[in-house]
């Protein structure tokens, strides 16, 4: 190992909080380990085309390994049958890759956190009521899961609980804010709103925020300072966090290995969490929020 | 017979813009009348005060691309530049912690002198407008994002910066009437550019610039500076946006704001400003920022499907002005 | 020769252009040319078109900058880099091609970038109207200052034009062919407007293609030909005939209309009862093959809209069109021009060009069905081959058939638009005011054009608001007034009985 | 001398056609030789595989973009439309199983039906050319998305049909010489537009309308039936880009698209084509779609942070252009 290794980390975004958080965990594990490590990823998460440029302009580079949250796993098949030709590893992170290519997957389960987002909503609301969804996204894969994850959940356990709307603001504050009010115009006897990313989930307190409506449950996912100020205040109830930089960190600290030819563990969970009021202090979920 | 006479012929009716300006509004009666009858739920005085505050980000940087619309150019960059501005409001007072003032100053300074920018490239160095602001649009996206460290900057350290928008003045004077504040300085906003237009030399030469640049120029009027101002100007607005969306949100967020500028566009056209230049109205903009405002809501409180709602949108946009070309009898 | 007789008087010279030189790719405009200009005199400009003329006056105007040579303002070196500048040194200027702002009102244009203001930039619009009307008042033209121009005639549009030079009260005004667009008696009104100036001591720089106007209002006349000045001459001692040659540096054949006998000729194009609105009034009338129907009358008569409805470029309340004697429907110009009727534009920059292409796509521009094969390819060889022997046998001057025709004089980019249609060869043709900006030798050339167009058979409408031309060309004469046909007179009539038709209103005879 | 000698003065250097497409692949080397010297990893082969590539979908755009710029207009549809046309071909392929042939036929089919719309819509309705695309491209995004129910379609039970992008003819002729379909797809749809262009009438059409449209008219040419067939045309281009990125990504995306049309846009005013109509050329648009994917890729490459990549992109559309104002003496 006398030359640094490169690991390119192609992500689904980078100008989000949670993927600056997933960078900062990969700086992270760069600095331990001592390897380079770039990180980038589109505009938003339809854009399947721009994310294979950018793998193919990794693989240029000739890295020692890459790290890659597929916006579409199949799409991205060719690409990385020829990273594997070239015996470059690949660590996928965030959602998986349907191929046996990537020799390990940093994950969330986004579908079981959106489930016990369901959970915490039923519980909040009373068991019944009316629930609309601010979703981030109509066909991202972390969009869908959490959407099916909330909804799935909701009408399987919680038959009294109605599903009255789901929207989608493409994680734009200002939309999802606008969404929130005509929500609850059009809704005048909602009870929760789940905000699916940090962008819907702020969207979400603010519109309440703005329309001065008291007694919504609002229910978050991800976290960033205007998340737990809210949480603190009292106005959103709590939110479901990933690991972000433990993401970043894990996917960084697999490719290493399997750049130095370690055995690396298949599948590392990076879990998920519920905060709220009650725990948002505890030493185990700081470690797990970003701001 | 001397000359005098012929000039006496029967002239045509002037195509009354008195005229035109109703029959926007009345795309827009017709929208709110729709809606009402289709869900008992549109018409309350909260939702219309959710309308009211929808349209005002939109409604300032619609009348900031009006200007440059009249002129016959087309401003991009108004989206990442509203940001922009926000950021930087965001720099001075939460990282610099300065008064209030200085962040309104910012947002504002910053937008004129990135109109001022996107001017020179126009006025002095050709480029046509399309290209000049759709540089000037990934620049401003990527500056956000370079300050920020793609991080959101938070205004919880300035009391009162919310209000700004949140706030309102006028029911606290009239209390049951709480137009937020947001929708007051839309209308400021909208005052004064109609002033500016209608009654200053600057206005006289946005129309004329959009009319015939050529005939300015040898007309012996500086054109290129007039344009830089107006540019510059209509930057200026668009910070008032940046610092209206800053406060909405109490937050300035690096990532937005792309996509804005042809929602801008789209009220201006639907309010009856032509794209060729020369001809428009900032009434008519501000209705045309409502009908957006309006569909976009009322579909949502009728829960239509989200893909549906997006090709609703597509063809009433077309739909309003084909309506506004059958006025004016183009076809 | 150089030297005018009266060059040497009394008279202070304002300007003085020495060996002035302007290159453009591929065209020498200018070649050391130069000019003077006394204070209190009217200075013709002569010169066929693209002589250079329009050239000189951008570079005393301070829209081009000179390649070469010198311009003196009062004896002084000047230089002109902005229009600004020109205007700062006295030099007012009417272009040929009108530079208005469409979207403003009269008053508007006329002040642009002198705005009366109040207090904090405001404009005071009343003091704009008021001023505006003002200069109308002496120009002894009624004109509302509040109109937008976009909503003007072209010869309306040259009336704010000139009233817009006038509100610079200079002490240099160029004029370049203000009269292209005017009839006779609002020429007469320029030109007292003209002559109280020159008693005012301003020194006018005049350009016209029309020789007459030249006798009656210059003191000198400069010609120029090919780029380079030719002489300068006293126009009060200097025979017209002169004048010409100097011009062409050729003689130019006059042919007098002989005037067919048409009995036996086919009925080409019925006009029944057209209408439409109050701008045409049950309008008939009839245009056999091998016939020239002059169409005169007053600006505004509504000849223009008469040509723009037959080829259905406007629509027709009521009424039937009927072409070779069968009724035909014709609701864009496509199905006129399918149905062998063609229409020369008034207004050649907004209707008749486009001036970004080169000048054979212009001239190919009707008739590109013949010139290209079913899978729509085109002989480019065969449009290349005809546009240049229109070019030739017009005169056009143009360095070569790919030249983008923004490039060319006024007078030229005229002669590209009758090449259009002389090459699509439709059976009826409608010239609305086909010599607008042609000089004297074209415009002969074109006169025996249409001569020999109607001795092929063709059926030919003009429309001028020149009489003399309408006389010249014209084998019957249709006299219009405010959208009626008053009258149809036969060729060769006199000018006064067209002028009694012009102006006879609905209900009065003439005053 | 007589006039008519005039006529035959020196033939001038044509305002050089030639030397304008020298100085826009001027540019193009000078990027390229910057990034090759800036990084070892740049100009290898697999990397210039990838930049072109990358331009076969965006080069294939602008072409399309590039016939309806001509003409004086131009289209926000581009990107939806795209994928919407991909979409259809999964319709086809996958959903209904027919053969292959019929995907193409199904992409381009769209592609030019959609293209008749939009030309209807400014053609006949006379609807601003931005106006009318802005709401097909609303119209379009929603109808991806109704279609499809918002979930991909994979490509999986046609063999063969990623190949249409990703195979390689070229280098299966000529081993070593891997040139993607995709980039032989690209440079034979730039061949027959540019023949249309230069050789046909419907060519000489796009840039009379572009110059001229009243004049056009009035030259007895069915003006509206021409530009519509232009539209259709561009439109049916746009859809062979649908069929190139559904065969790269082996599914149709239905979310793709938006953004993709000032990508293409900005292409080819890149190349030098006048947004004001009337001038442009094919070369010079695929020169420009190449100066972007050289920017886009080598920026990568040289692992600038995205921030900062988009920033330079933005710098790097106005100097480009600049130049080109420069060149044609414009200021
Ligand atoms: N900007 C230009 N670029 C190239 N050539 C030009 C340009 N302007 C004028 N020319 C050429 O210069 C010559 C002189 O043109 P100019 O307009 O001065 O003629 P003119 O005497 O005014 O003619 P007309 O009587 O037709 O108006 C013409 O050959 C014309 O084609
Ligand atoms: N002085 C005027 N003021 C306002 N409108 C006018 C004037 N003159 C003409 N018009 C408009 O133009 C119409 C007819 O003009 P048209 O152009 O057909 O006349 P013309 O006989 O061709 O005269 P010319 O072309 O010389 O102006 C009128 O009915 C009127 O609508
Ligand atoms: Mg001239
Ligand atoms: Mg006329």
């Amino acid at each position: 190992q006398d030359e640094e290794l490169f690991i390119p980390v192609i992500s689904k975004g980078f100008q989000h909080q949670f993927w600056q958080a997933v960078n900062q965990g990969a700086e992270q594990a760069a600095e331990e380990f001592g390897v380079r490590v770039t990180f980038e990823g589109p505009d938003n998460e339809s854009q399947v085309d721009k994310q294979m440029d950018m793998l193919a302009a990794a693989l240029a580079n000739n890295p020692d390994a890459i790290g890659f949250a597929a916006l579409d796993s199949q799409a991205a098949i060719p690409l990385l049958r020829q990273a594997q030709e070239a015996g470059v590893p690949v660590v996928a992170f965030d959602s998986g890759v349907d191929s046996d290519i990537p020799v390990a997957t940093a994950a969330t389960d986004n579908k079981a956190a959106a489930a016990m987002a369901a959970d915490k909503m039923a519980e909040l609301i009373g068991g019944s009521g009316q629930v609309a969804v601010v979703a981030h996204d109509q066909t991202s894969r972390t969009g869908v899961d959490r959407r099916d994850g909330f909804v799935d959940r909701m009408e399987a356990e919680y038959p009294d609980v109605e599903i009255v709307a789901v929207e989608y603001g493409g994680g734009d504050h200002l939309r999802s804010t606008e969404i929130t009010r005509a929500l609850l115009a059009a809704h005048p006897d909602l009870d929760g709103i789940f905000g699916t990313n940090e962008g819907s989930a702020i969207g979400v307190v603010n519109g309440v925020r703005e329309s001065g409506q008291e007694g919504i449950t609002i229910v978050g996912y991800d976290s960033g300072k205007a998340q737990t100020d809210a949480i603190r205040e009292g106005l959103m109830a709590g939110a479901i966090t990933q690991n972000p930089v433990g993401i970043g960190y894990e996917t960084v600290r697999a490719a290493v290995a399997a750049a130095r030819g370690e055995e690396v563990e298949g599948d590392i969970d990076t879990g998920f969490y519920w905060y709220d009021q009650s725990n948002i202090d505890d030493q185990e979920i700081q470690a797990v929020l970003y701001d | 017979m001397t000359a005098v006479d012929t000039t006496t012929a029967p002239r045509p009716s002037r195509r009354g813009t008195a005229h035109q300006k109703l029959l926007a509004f009345a795309s827009l009666i017709a929208l709110v009348i729709g809606f009402s009858l289709a869900s008992p739920n549109f018409f309350q005085v909260s939702n219309i005060m959710a309308i009211l505050q929808a349209t005002s980000v939109n409604g300032v940087l619609a009348i900031g691309a009006t200007l440059i619309i009249i002129t016959g150019g087309i401003d991009l960059s108004i989206g990442t530049l509203m940001t922009f501005c926000a950021v930087m409001t965001g720099v001075v007072l939460t990282w610099l912690g300065a008064p209030l003032i200085f962040g309104v100053v910012a947002a504002i300074g910053t937008g004129a002198l990135s109109g001022l920018v996107s001017g020179t490239f126009v006025a002095k160095m050709k480029i046509p407008p399309f290209i000049a602001t759709l540089g000037m649009m990934l620049i401003l996206k990527g500056l956000s994002l370079v300050v920020t460290g793609t991080r959101p900057i938070y205004f919880n350290d300035t009391p009162g910066f919310d209000l700004i928008s949140r706030g309102s003045l006028i029911g606290w004077v009239l209390p049951g009437f709480p137009v937020p504040n947001g929708v007051l300085i839309l209308f400021l906003v909208a005052g004064f550019a109609a002033w500016i237009l209608s009654r200053t030399v600057l206005g006289r030469y946005t129309f004329a610039l959009g009319s015939n640049e050529e005939a300015v120029r040898l007309s012996g009027v500086n054109a290129d500076a007039w344009k830089m101002a107006i540019y510059a100007l209509s930057g200026a607005i668009v910070g008032i946006g940046g610092l209206l969306i800053a406060s909405r949100l109490n937050s300035a967020q690096p990532a937005l704001g792309l996509g804005y500028e042809l929602e801008a566009i789209a009220a201006v056209v639907i309010g009856g400003t032509s794209l060729a230049g020369g001809r428009g109205t900032i009434l008519g903009t501000l209705i045309g920022a409502l009908i957006m405002a309006v569909l976009t809501n009322g579909l949502r409180v009728l829960s239509v499907a989200p893909e549906w709602q997006t090709v609703v949108t597509g063809g009433i946009i077309i739909v309003a002005v084909y309506a506004d070309q059958l006025r004016r009898g183009k076809t | 020769m150089r030297h005018s007789s009266l060059g040497g008087g009394a008279m202070t010279r304002l300007v003085r252009m020495e060996g002035i030189d302007k290159v453009f790719p591929g065209v020498k405009a200018l070649d050391a040319v130069d000019f003077d200009l006394l204070a209190g005199e009217v200075h013709a400009l002569m010169g066929e078109n693209g002589a250079g003329k329009s050239t000189l006056m951008k570079c005393l105007s301070g829209v081009y900058q000179p390649d070469g040579g010198r311009i003196l303002i009062d004896g002084k070196p000047v230089s002109l880099p902005t229009p600004r500048s020109a205007q700062d040194q006295g030099i007012g200027i009417i272009h040929q091609e009108l530079a208005l702002m469409r979207d403003l009102t009269v008053a508007q244009n006329i002040w642009i970038g002198r705005e009366p203001r109040k207090s904090f930039g405001r404009l005071d619009e009343a003091k704009l109207n008021a001023d505006a009307a003002a200069i109308f008042d002496g120009m002894n033209v009624k004109m509302d200052p509040r109109t937008p121009v976009s909503s003007l005639t072209i010869a309306r549009q040259q009336m704010v034009e000139i009233a817009k030079a006038l509100s610079y009260r200079s002490r240099v005004l160029i004029m370049d062919e203000p009269t292209a667009a005017l009839n006779d008696t609002e020429i007469a009104e320029l030109f007292a407007i003209i002559r109280r100036l020159r008693s005012e001591g301003v020194g006018i720089i005049y350009i016209s293609h029309k020789m007459d106007e030249i006798r009656q209002i210059s003191d000198r006349v400069t010609v120029m030909r090919d780029g380079t000045y030719v002489d300068t001459v006293a126009a009060a001692d200097t025979p017209i005939e002169r004048i010409i040659a100097m011009m062409v540096g050729r003689e130019i054949q006059h042919s007098d209309i002989a005037i067919p006998d048409l009995s036996g000729a086919e009925t080409a194009l019925e006009v029944i009862d057209v209408s439409r609105g109050a701008e045409l009034k049950n309008i008939s009338f009839d245009l056999k093959q091998g016939e020239i129907l002059g169409f005169a009358g007053l600006m505004g008569a509504g000849r223009t809209e008469l040509a723009r409805a037959i080829f259905g470029a406007e629509p027709i309340d009521r009424g039937e069109i009927r072409v070779h004697g069968k009724p035909v429907r014709i609701a864009s110009p496509s199905d006129a021009v399918r149905k062998g009727i063609g229409y020369l534009s008034e207004d050649r920059k907004q209707f008749g060009l486009a001036l970004g292409l080169d000048v054979r796509a212009n001239i190919g521009l009707p008739s590109m069905g013949r010139h290209s094969d079913r899978m729509g390819r085109i002989n480019e060889g065969k449009l290349s081959e005809v546009a240049r022997s229109y070019i030739d046998m017009l005169r056009i001057r143009t360095p070569h058939d790919a030249q983008e025709v923004r490039l060319l004089s006024g007078g030229n980019q005229q002669k590209v638009v009758i090449a259009k249609w002389l090459l699509r060869d439709c059976d009826i043709l409608i010239f609305d005011e086909p010599t607008r900006g042609i000089d004297v030798g074209a415009k002969a050339e074109i006169y025996r054009l249409l001569a020999d167009l109607a001795k092929r058979g063709k059926a030919i409408i003009v429309i001028s608001s020149e009489l003399p031309e309408v006389l010249r060309v014209s084998h019957r004469i249709a006299v219009m007034c405010e959208g009626r046909l008053t009258g149809i007179l036969p060729g060769g009539a006199r000018q006064e009985e067209i002028v009694a038709l012009a102006t006879k209103r609905e209900g009065k005879t003439a005053a």
